[in-house]
């Protein structure tokens, strides 16, 4: 008896330590399968008696949808601290369509990339230059002497490439980068059908989910 | 090695069953427990043939590395039945299958460590990061102020991915796209009117002429968007995801 | 000094804890007063001999250059319900005979590649870049400058590794890492067959029939 409200309280913490939405008495009492709603309540209430007693950073807080793990308040400048060292945020969608033109047709103006993209970039353009990695890059010869854009060595360094000069090109893009039907296609090819049994033993077992 | 397992009775297996001639050929050396280092080429040959000959034509085209294969094992074997040269002194004469020995080798040696790797990446299968919860939320309660949430980078393969998807757009569209608009709003707004008077209504996707440009394609965007505003159409939507349709605000079409 | 030592475990399991991605010991040390890179190995293996203690669900694995927190291999079961959104679907025999490949000869060509496995790996490599398990690492110099293919962090997180080093090695063979011309001279020294007479001058002990 004792053991198995062990097991459950560990499978509980499991549970919460993995879940990417706080998990609701219920379904947690669904998936372990000596709790019941009410009993998931106890097991929280032990769990968070440990963690106080171990001195742990972290506890299960109630939230409108149910029980999640966050650190304690304390930590919090830390954690802060953690998040601020952490990436800039991710570049949209917009800024890498636009990047990669500049990379690759560069050195390139404004109306170039909008253009090609169909669309105004100016933002995006503040946002890459901002963000280092594009650059002004001169001034085109001829009508409104347009400035141009282009990578700067961090955008090298961003994207691990030692230098420009190892983007793919064209071909070697349609090879490694073209549209998921193909690529589907090649997958298939890859992987021999089942019914046809495999090479050994692992990789028969190794093929399927 | 888990060859024994090779399901050889119950299915005819051929040589497209094998991830390359490699493959097949370290198979044969270890069903017939051969010495690698001192290969019988004729029989191995013989083997490596029977299951090419296994294959049905299509498949057969399938097939070329295999075939190259087959190639350069009847070559070996024809070099191992030609008389050998006198030697001289200091000449060295080169076993015909010692290159071939060398791959086989050296194909097995990554094919061990692949092995590895799916046990590791079976049991990296068995633990589980901490799931990715509101984060901001969680700071909130203390610091107050919210931080931006903290993102992946995008890699190398984000970035060429877009740069590939927006040429390959751009080969579908066949567009001119160096040209300017060619189109203005007003001529997509009439555009939009003069379906609107004929049919009453039309639906959203209907508005988008294939064929033409993109860059057409947001002029008739921004036009129907101008016209929502303006009050003059109303768009409707039956379900989530669903087909869109555009009405004349006071048209036939408007009421049902 | 006792407070202190705790202190720093503490904050060391909530960076742990908020983390993304694995943290690096320099990356902690920066974090926390009192620790250097150094002690940071110590925490963490204090904080794991008490997780093991107080039969925690979780501990630190140590992946990538970096430690992260990870649920233990015992629950997975419960917690693979939860997160079967995002297991993606297993390696097939083909992707990972390439990426062993990959992983021994960083930078490598796909001609190479193509070379050891005896076939064409044009869709197991865009896998590969799929799933951000292979790089582009540069381009070779000389004829053609073709793209060279290395490793990605996340491929070490992936099969769980802390660092390239610690790749598997295969007991036999060893030798036949060491480039080519080695390569040969040391399969010489130990063919057994007197018939495989060698091309090296080193060893010029061919056979005469």
């Amino acid at each position: 008896m004792r053991d198995s409200t062990a097991g459950a309280k560990q499978v509980l913490e499991a549970l919460l330590f993995a879940a990417e939405e706080p998990l609701s008495a219920r379904r947690i009492a669904a998936m372990i399968d000596e709790a019941t709603p009410e009993s998931v309540a106890d097991l929280v209430r032990d769990l968070n008696a440990d963690y106080l007693r171990e001195d742990r950073a972290f506890h299960v807080q109630e939230v409108a949808g149910g029980y999640r793990l966050v650190t304690r308040p304390e930590f919090a400048s830390w954690v802060a601290d953690l998040r601020a060292s952490d990436a800039s945020p991710r570049l949209s969608q917009a800024a890498l369509e636009t990047l990669s033109i500049v990379a690759y047709k560069q050195p390139v103006t404004r109306a170039e990339l909008e253009s090609i993209r169909g669309v105004t970039v100016e933002g995006v353009l503040k946002t890459l230059v901002d963000r280092e990695l594009v650059r002004i890059a001169g001034r085109e010869e001829g009508m409104g002497r347009p400035l141009l854009y282009g990578t700067t060595d961090h955008f090298l360094e961003y994207f691990g490439l030692p230098s420009l000069d190892a983007l793919p090109r064209p071909d070697e893009l349609e090879i490694l980068f073209a549209d998921r039907e193909r690529q589907e296609e090649l997958a298939l090819e890859e992987e021999p059908a089942p019914e046809l049994g495999g090479n050994d033993d692992a990789h028969a077992n190794g093929q399927e989910e | 090695m888990a060859d024994e397992a090779r399901p050889g009775h119950s299915v005819k297996i051929e040589a497209l069953d094998f991830e390359g001639p490699l493959d097949l050929l370290v198979y044969l050396v270890q069903k017939n427990e051969v010495d690698i280092w001192d290969i019988p080429i004729a029989l191995i040959t013989e083997q490596f043939l029977t299951y090419l000959q296994g294959m049905t034509a299509e498949r057969l085209e399938a097939a070329g590395e295999f075939l190259l294969m087959a190639a350069t094992l009847l070559r070996i074997k024809s070099q191992m039945l030609l008389p050998r040269p006198e030697v001289e002194e200091d000449e060295d004469v080169e076993d015909p299958r010692r290159e071939l020995v060398l791959k086989i080798l050296e194909y097995q040696q990554f094919r061990e460590i692949a092995d590895q790797l799916r046990d590791r990446e079976a049991a990296g299968r068995l633990v589980f990061s901490r799931g990715l919860q509101d984060l901001e939320d969680e700071l909130e309660v203390d610091t107050g102020p919210a931080l931006p949430e903290p993102e992946e980078r995008v890699s190398l393969s984000d970035l060429l991915r877009s740069f590939t998807r927006l040429m390959e757009e751009a080969q579908r569209d066949r567009v001119h796209r160096l040209e300017p608009l060619g189109v203005t709003i007003e001529e997509k707004v009439n555009f939009v009117r003069d379906r609107l008077r004929r049919d009453g209504q039309t639906s959203f996707r209907d508005l988008f002429v294939p064929g033409e440009p993109r860059s057409h394609w947001i002029v008739t965007f921004v036009a129907l968007l101008e016209m929502v505003r303006e009050g003059e159409v109303r768009l409707r939507q039956g379900e989530r995801f669903g087909e869109i349709h555009v009405y004349a605000a006071s048209g036939r079409g408007a009421g049902e």
